[in-house]
């Protein structure tokens, strides 16, 4: 009983979070721009609209094109349902699985195909976005990889659930997690990177990859980049929180209930920034994530010396 | 003294080495040759009668070998093969007859001063010794200043003279019939080589070598 | 007789491998006299040799078989002695079962050479090739493993050149066989001085430590580094690779380069035979810069085959870094990280061999079929070659090292090397190494999944590009087959972790501290893949559903209202690499050049014609001016030396008198 | 002189045959079968060696090194004569300027001859007579090159002539000092080796490496080390391709004896250090020089004979580390490879009209067996598994490294990966490519037959070089 109940939690988590935390963001930046704006739940309902139309897919694509989407969601999911990113411990077997290098991976399985589905209609917007997107995510996964890595190297384990079960240095958890920030801001095209809003094909990323879906398959994308999102803030709401020291012996409950609160705040975190921010030149984002690269390379810097 | 005879002898030979050396007409250069063969004869009858008669009929067969095969037979031929070519003069290819001339007289004085000091041994006979090293240079000098083939094959003889030089006076004892053999080596080289040059002059109507350089590379 | 009794004490295994090496024989023997067969005689015969081998390897179980040829054959003062222990075994089961798809793959590609080339010479130059690598891997005293090592690099090039009649095929196999001989160079020079040190060519008498095997272990290394394709001397690689008919380089890629890696792995690391202080960071060092240098490079590449070789350069890397960690864990006395590190290169040995073979026989697939190897001219040929596509997408995936096939199974316990290294390296140095290769790692990784996007992409979706695109067609039975069974091995053996963990736990233990590896492999992939695919099989099913109410509808892409799309305004190959080429611009001055062309070409250009170049500096700057320097001396030499002219010989001969006059006798 | 004088027979026979010009049409024929039979003929000769049996007496006897040496000019005479048997009639069928029987019977003779003096080379123990033979050898194959009678032949031969007589008037003088050397020593000078060798301790030090310094640039230049080589790549590129052969395989040998007896005679005296000095410093020279120059060649002849020059530079290291054994093996079997090499250059320039290497191409497809055959003897000489050269090579190498000698092991190591490079390139060249249209045509398995079998030859060579091999060729060393 004790076993499922975190498997359950995950579940509803991945079920309802994500298009929660899309909504909370496009409030909170409604509200930044002085807009009223949409209700919180309205992705729910964009969801649900966009599964119940019916999809035009363009006529010089292949079978990579329907699966990419089901194949990014379930990606997603699973990584979802694997990491602690809302605090939540898996148990047995699968907790094993909480392996940092694991992760990166399986996010970048998904991106592989969503990457192959842009390309697949023959559209230059497609290849454009399809580009960008292999060329951040270059420069994203060593962050990730080394931010993350420090901390575990903090912790003595390559295990995110079990590095998060004790303490880690707060100086090395604040420069992940900062690296995280910039790394996330990256990996999920926003604003100073990518802005998500836009249609001006010659500034976007992500939304140029996903411009030939329509329907179900748009559908099964919004889904998707929510729970990437989700996993991202979750990842480092956890890892800020671990630069409280009373964080990781407080009761279960109130843990997932702090990490979910967390996701949202971070949410609203970077939906003010955006409201403030303007996007970078594509040109200097390169600039931009070698801050993250040297903050999580400090991180390492500072691990591998406390050893 | 009989030893200073051998020298003189030897010192004239290289004389006639270094004049050659010097002159530029064809015939010319073979009768120099000729006396400096005709000279080793001598030079072999004395050897012959300083070993106290003890081998005196293998010296004087030798030498009479010398005179008709060497000194006689070979510029004899080299004079026929001239004429046949009507070549008159070898003008000298990168240095000209007087510098080889000073050249010459070098490989003399090196001769003399140098080599006893390594190419002799204690009872050997140091001025023979030298003369023949000497005509070995000059020789080679030769070979490498002159413009016709058949030149090289006069600067040829020049050391291979030298070397029966050296034979004669320094490696006492050596077998006779090896040096009947050389000579006749000797001889056999010059037909063969007297005969590819009047093949060569044939071909190529004309026998500078230094116009011979289509093999290359 | 004699001959026969001394055969016979050779156990079971001894006598499956020697059957493989007579069938093998027989195939090249044949292939020479009759080099026009196309039947199904040579790549039966070639196939049940590697069946045979196969037996031998499972036959001989876990012990360590010795094979002494006997008398009269015999090299000098050594004999052909064979050990096969589970290293060996290893490295031979690569050669088996890459060897098995390729030989059912050749025919079919072969027959689109016909014209250009005897089968015959090829199927000989493919089983002695064969049969070197193997006589390579089991090779148990230097002077065979030279041999070997030599009759490999003769015949890999006899292929390389076997369409000799392109004048860039010819240019290729020549700088492979120089580059391959400079090796053999390196490798011959560092076994003399290894001999002379222990007086034995038996590599299991070599035990050379401390400042005297630095010489040997330099020499050696420089030779294997050639043979591997690590930088700085990977420059035959993408030369060679892509001129040799695509089985070749996939044998050649996927097996023969890792013969280097076996060597490395034979002499420094099992039983540490020759121990080198600084071996585990110049590993490092070198196998870091060849994984990010080959990878950005196969990223400019527009060659199918030559971004494959690239990413062989790449893997060859990653490889090294592994053994680098494993001998920097033996030096710092550390066994599990040993093990890992080694157990990790080698899995990923096996890895590429199996997805570089299978990308390379894609491409072959491609070339048969529409003679093409740009993939800028491509497109679209998912369509018409569905098989192909897949299995080219799986390699792709695999190389990528996504999960659950292959690659990512041996980068994982790679990474997990690494991070042990980070966490129990003796000082803060080496620690931070750990972490400075995760990060290259990871960086590597992205790499290749922008270049293999790149690659499937361009290649296979979209709109065909030229109209040898448009007429492809799938190959035949067996060449699917091929991909196909390579495509299964790559997730078999991404998901069969841990029985393949057993061979490799022997070969970890030959280090001496007895295996530790047995349960390194924590990620329960099995279920995970289980649970992707229902979720991937659910939610399929449910759109499928949702599809029945509201049918998709085919309407061409989106094209801003101009009509429908002309192919030539789909996203190219260089396009696409252009934003992280032009990133690392420095190593290789990148630059984009933009002419246009018309009357008023400025405002009214008729045709704008862009074009990405970059300039290698490894081989313009370096390789270039030393060879043509060379050249320029040899000809300087004999055009001086021997110009023809007699008085110049004969002045030689009077230098040559004074000169051995002052050496020999004037003290 | 007794059984060795049998040796002498059948080359003999062929020459005096030459002398009758009415014997042109059967004469090439004839004198391959009497070659076959020589061959069984000198392997009866030699066996008692083998076990230990000097054979012969006096100044001729045939001790281990003569044994192998003869067995290798045998060889090496027997295919260049075979395979001329059949391409030098058809040449001379095919050749517009008709040759006259005389000419071409001349040429019998001359064979003849001169495979006579390089057989009593390798077995006279009598310094004067060697140097005889060496300069009879000389003068008896410069007629042999310039067969063909054209300008470029005639350049080659007058330039054999005057270099390779030079030299070995040099070598004469050498002999002279040696023999002076001796007249300290209280016992009556002499020319035999054996004699010399009784009381080689108390020969005069600087006379006798002084002249040794002579032989050797007289042999070295016959033998063709650098920088004395210059006449070999003509006299090779220009002789009809039987007498190439002969030349590069059993010639070079010949003049290499010579040193190897001096070389023997000058440890003994105990002056063997010069022998290393020189002799190694000078084939490691060699070796990379003829690499170098190998880089740039564009006739195949010149390159197969700047090879020779690289195999002359390794020979004379094996010399000059004192070690027979190898002197011997490698000798045997740069020989047989080389000799393949230049047969098949011959039926190449015999059926392209030229021997340019840019001009053949795509031998491979016009004619595989040749492609085969020339690719194997390529890499056969370049010193690559699994032929014979690359043993004595790597054997070679392992003694230069255990002697110390660096420098030479690296020039060596150097030149052979060079000298690899080049040939195989040039060899591709001519192999691979679009076929050419030939001159003229020839059966090509007839033609091929002797040099495959002398590379099948180099190939067993190459790996079944046993410990009783080896054993053997020590023992031969020493005697």
């Amino acid at each position: 009983m004790k076993n499922i109940f975190p498997l359950i939690f995950t579940v509803v988590n991945l079920l309802i979070i994500p298009l929660l935390l899309t909504g909370v963001i496009r409030k909170v930046k409604a509200l930044m721009q002085n807009r009223i704006g949409a209700p919180v739940l309205q992705p729910f309902y964009d969801v649900a609209k966009f599964l119940s139309k019916s999809e035009t897919i363009s006529k010089n694509t292949s079978w990579v094109f329907t699966a990419a989407p089901i194949i990014g969601l379930s990606v997603a999911f699973l990584a979802g349902a694997l990491f602690p990113w809302s605090g939540s411990f898996l148990p047995g077997k699968f907790a094993a699985a909480s392996n940092i290098f694991l992760l990166i991976y399986l996010l970048a399985l998904g991106k592989f195909f969503s990457m192959l589905a842009a390309m697949d209609t023959g559209s230059a917007f497609g290849g454009l976005g399809a580009s960008r997107e292999a060329t951040i995510s270059m420069m994203v996964e060593p962050i990730v990889i080394t931010g993350l890595g420090a901390l575990c190297l903090n912790a003595g384990t390559p295990n995110l659930q079990s590095a998060f079960a004790g303490n880690i240095n707060p100086i090395i958890a604040g420069l992940t997690g900062t690296a995280l920030i910039i790394a996330s801001l990256a990996e999920l095209s926003r604003i100073p990177v990518d802005d998500p809003t836009t249609h001006l094909e010659l500034t976007m990323v992500h939304e140029a990859m996903i411009l030939e879906n329509s329907g179900r398959n748009l559908a099964l994308i919004e889904y998707t980049t929510a729970i990437r999102s989700c996993i991202f803030y979750g990842l480092t709401t956890q890892v800020f929180f671990h630069m409280l020291p009373f964080t990781h012996s407080m009761n279960p409950i109130l843990q997932y209930a702090a990490g979910i609160a967390g996701v949202l705040l971070f949410g609203c975190a970077v939906a003010f920034a955006e409201g403030i921010l303007v996007k970078l030149k594509w040109r200097n984002v390169p600039n931009f994530l070698t801050f993250g690269t040297v903050l999580s390379l400090l991180a390492a810097l500072i691990a591998v010396t406390q050893r | 003294m009989n030893l200073s005879q051998i020298d003189f002898l030897a010192a004239a030979a290289a004389a006639t080495a270094v004049m050659m050396c010097g002159i530029t007409g064809i015939q010319t250069q073979f009768r120099f040759l000729a006396l400096q063969t005709a000279l080793f004869s001598g030079i072999c009858l004395l050897e012959g009668f300083s070993s106290h008669g003890q081998h005196m009929a293998q010296f004087i067969i030798l030498a009479a070998v010398v005179l008709i095969v060497k000194a006689a037979g070979i510029p004899l031929f080299l004079m026929w093969a001239a004429n046949k070519m009507s070549i008159i003069r070898d003008k000298g290819n990168t240095a000209s007859p007087p510098v080889t001339l000073i050249m010459a007289f070098g490989a003399i004085a090196a001769g003399y001063f140098l080599i006893p000091q390594f190419a002799v041994y204690s009872a050997g006979n140091p001025v023979s010794a030298g003369m023949a090293v000497a005509l070995l240079f000059i020789g080679m000098i030769f070979m490498v200043t002159r413009r016709l083939a058949i030149s090289q094959v006069t600067g040829f003889l020049i050391i291979e003279n030298g070397i029966f030089l050296y034979g004669l006076t320094q490696a006492k004892g050596m077998p006779h019939l090896v040096e009947m053999a050389v000579v006749f080596e000797a001889l056999i080289a010059v037909l063969i080589a007297g005969l590819v040059i009047l093949r060569i002059n044939r071909n190529f109507e004309h026998i500078d070598v230094t116009q011979m350089r289509g093999l290359r590379h | 007789m004699s001959l026969f009794n001394q055969f016979n004490e050779v156990n079971e295994a001894g006598f499956w491998i020697l059957t493989a090496f007579v069938l093998w024989m027989v195939v090249f023997a044949t292939g020479l006299i009759n080099k026009k067969h196309t039947g199904y005689f040579f790549p039966a015969v070639t196939i049940t040799g590697c069946l045979a081998l196969i037996a031998g390897i499972l036959f001989s179980g876990k012990s360590t078989v010795n094979i002494l040829v006997p008398l009269p054959f015999f090299l000098g003062e050594a004999g052909f002695d064979f050990t096969i222990d589970p290293l060996s075994k290893w490295f031979l089961a690569i050669i088996a079962i890459t060897g098995i798809p390729i030989t059912l793959f050749a025919p079919g590609y072969l027959h689109h050479l016909r014209n250009r080339t005897f089968p015959g010479f090829i199927w000989a130059g493919f089983s002695m090739l064969l049969l070197s690598m193997c006589g390579v891997v089991m090779s148990s005293n230097a002077i065979a493993f030279i041999v070997f090592w030599e009759m490999m690099a003769l015949s890999s090039f006899s292929l390389v050149a076997s369409d000799n009649e392109q004048r860039e095929t010819r240019r290729a196999s020549f700088i492979y066989l120089g580059a391959t001989r400079i090796g053999t160079g390196f490798l011959m020079a560092g076994f003399l001085w290894a001999h002379s040190i222990t007086g034995s060519w038996s590599f299991s008498a070599w035990g050379i430590t401390g400042a005297a095997a630095i010489g040997p272990s330099i020499l050696i290394l420089i030779g294997l580094a050639t043979k591997a394709g690590c930088w700085p001397f990977h420059l035959w690689l993408p030369i060679a690779h892509p001129a040799a008919p695509a089985p070749v380089s996939a044998i050649m890629s996927g097996v023969m380069i890792k013969t280097a890696i076996y060597t490395i792995t034979r002499l420094f690391i099992t039983g540490s035979h020759i121990e080198f202080k600084w071996l585990g960071i110049v590993l490092i060092v070198f196998g870091a810069i060849s994984a990010f240098w080959g990878v950005i490079f196969a990223l400019l590449q527009h060659d199918l085959k030559r971004l494959l070789a690239y990413h062989s350069v790449e893997n060859i890397g990653i490889i090294l870094m592994g053994l680098g960690v494993s001998a920097t864990g033996a030096a710092n006395n550390i066994p599990l990280l040993t093990q890992m590190g080694l157990a990790a290169a080698l899995f990923h040995t096996l890895n590429h061999a199996i997805f570089k073979s299978l990308l390379f026989l894609g491409a072959g697939v491609i070339d048969a079929r529409t003679h093409l190897r740009d993939i800028e001219k491509m497109g679209g040929l998912i369509h018409k070659m569905p098989w192909t596509a897949a299995a080219f997408t799986a390699g792709s995936a695999a190389i990528c090292a996504l999960p659950p096939l292959n690659g990512f199974a041996s980068e994982w316990i790679l990474y997990q090397s690494f991070f042990k290294l980070a966490l129990n390296g003796p000082t803060a140095a080496t620690r931070l190494t750990g972490v400075f290769l995760m990060a290259v790692l990871a960086l590597i990784g992205a790499l290749a999944i922008a270049c293999f996007v790149k690659a499937v992409s361009v290649a296979f979706l979209g709109l065909p590009r030229t109209d040898n695109a448009r007429r492809a067609r799938e190959g035949t039975p067996q060449m699917t087959a091929a991909q196909v069974f390579l495509a299964v091995l790559c997730v078999v053996s991404g998901l069969g972790v841990p029985v393949l963990l057993n061979p490799l736990s022997q070969i970890t233990a030959m280090t001496g501290t007895g295996s530790m590896i047995g349960n390194i492999w924590t990620i329960p992939v099995g279920i995970l893949t289980i649970i992707l695919l229902t979720t991937v099989a659910a939610i399929a099913i449910w759109m499928k559903k949702l599809s029945m109410k509201n049918p998709v509808k085919s309407y061409i892409t989106w094209e801003c209202g101009f009509g429908d799309l002309s192919p030539k305004t789909q996203y190219t190959a260089t396009s696409f690499a252009q934003p992280i080429s032009s990133i690392f611009g420095n190593i290789y001055r990148y630059a984009l050049e933009v002419t246009t062309h018309g009357r008023q070409s400025r405002h009214f250009p008729e045709t704008v014609e862009a074009e990405t170049r970059y300039e290698a500096y490894l081989e313009t700057k370096l390789y270039e001016p030393f060879l043509n320097w060379i050249k320029k001396f040899s000809g300087i030499l004999l055009m001086k030396l021997q110009a023809g002219s007699i008085h110049q010989y004969l002045i030689y001969m009077a230098i040559a008198l004074i000169i051995l006059i002052r050496i020999g006798v004037v003290k | 002189m007794s059984k060795l004088a049998f040796l002498f027979l059948i080359p003999v026979i062929i020459s005096i045959t030459g002398l009758i010009p009415q014997s042109a049409r059967w004469l090439p024929k004839f004198s391959a079968i009497l070659m076959i039979f020589q061959l069984p003929l000198v392997f009866g000769i030699c066996s008692p060696v083998f076990s230990g049996v000097e054979v012969g007496s006096g100044d001729f006897v045939m001790d281990g090194i003569g044994a192998a040496f003869t067995i290798i000019t045998t060889i090496i005479a027997a295919a260049a004569l075979i395979q001329g048997s059949m391409t030098l009639p058809a040449e001379r069928l095919a050749d517009e300027h008709k040759m006259s029987d005389r000419h071409f019977c001349l040429f019998y003779t001359l064979a003849g001859l001169f495979i006579c003096t390089m057989y009593a080379v390798p077995l006279t123990k009598h310094l004067g007579y060697m140097w005889i033979l060496i300069e009879g050898t000389t003068l008896l194959s410069a007629p042999l090159i310039d067969y063909h009678r054209s300008k470029s032949s005639l350049e080659a031969t007058w330039k054999y002539l005057i270099l390779c007589s030079v030299g070995i008037a040099f070598a004469l003088f050498g002999t002279l000092l040696i023999f002076a050397s001796q007249h300290n020593t209280g016992a009556a000078n002499s020319l035999v080796i054996s004699q010399m060798l009784e009381n080689a301790k108390n020969m005069d030090p600087r006379l006798l490496r002084l002249g040794f310094v002579f032989c050797l640039l007289g042999y070295g230049t016959k033998s063709g080390i650098f920088p004395l080589h210059n006449w070999l790549p003509d006299a090779h590129s220009e002789a009809p391709s039987a007498v190439s052969a002969l030349l590069s395989g059993a010639l070079l040998n010949c003049a290499l004896v010579a040193v190897w007896r001096l070389s023997q005679l000058v440890t003994a005296a105990g002056q063997g250090e010069i022998v290393r000095q020189l002799l190694i410093p000078a084939g490691g020279i060699t070796v990379i020089a003829a690499s170098l120059m190998l880089i740039s060649q564009h006739d195949l002849k010149r390159m197969l004979a700047y090879s020779s020059v690289e195999h002359t530079g390794l020979l004379t290291i094996a010399i000059g580390i004192g070690s027979g054994q190898l002197f011997m093996l490698h000798a045997f079997n740069h020989s047989i490879v080389k000799a393949a090499l230049f047969l098949m250059a011959g039926n190449l320039l015999y059926t392209n009209g030229t021997k340019t290497i840019n001009k053949l191409s795509g031998l491979l497809k016009s004619k595989p067996v040749w492609g085969i055959l020339l690719a194997a003897a390529a890499f056969a000489i370049a010193g690559s598994p699994p032929f014979g050269t690359f043993i004595s090579e790597w054997l070679l190498l392992k003694n230069i490294f255990s002697a110390g000698e660096t420098f030479a092991a690296l020039c060596v190591l150097i030149g052979l990966t060079i000298t690899f490079i080049a040939i195989s390139t040039h060899t591709g060249r001519v192999i691979f490519g679009k076929a050419q249209e030939p001159k003229r045509s020839a059966p090509v398995l007839k033609w091929a037959f002797v040099p495959m079998i002398l590379i099948i030859v180099s190939f067993i060579a190459g790996i079944s070089v046993n410990p009783s091999v080896m054993n053997l060729l020590t023992y031969l060393a020493k005697r």
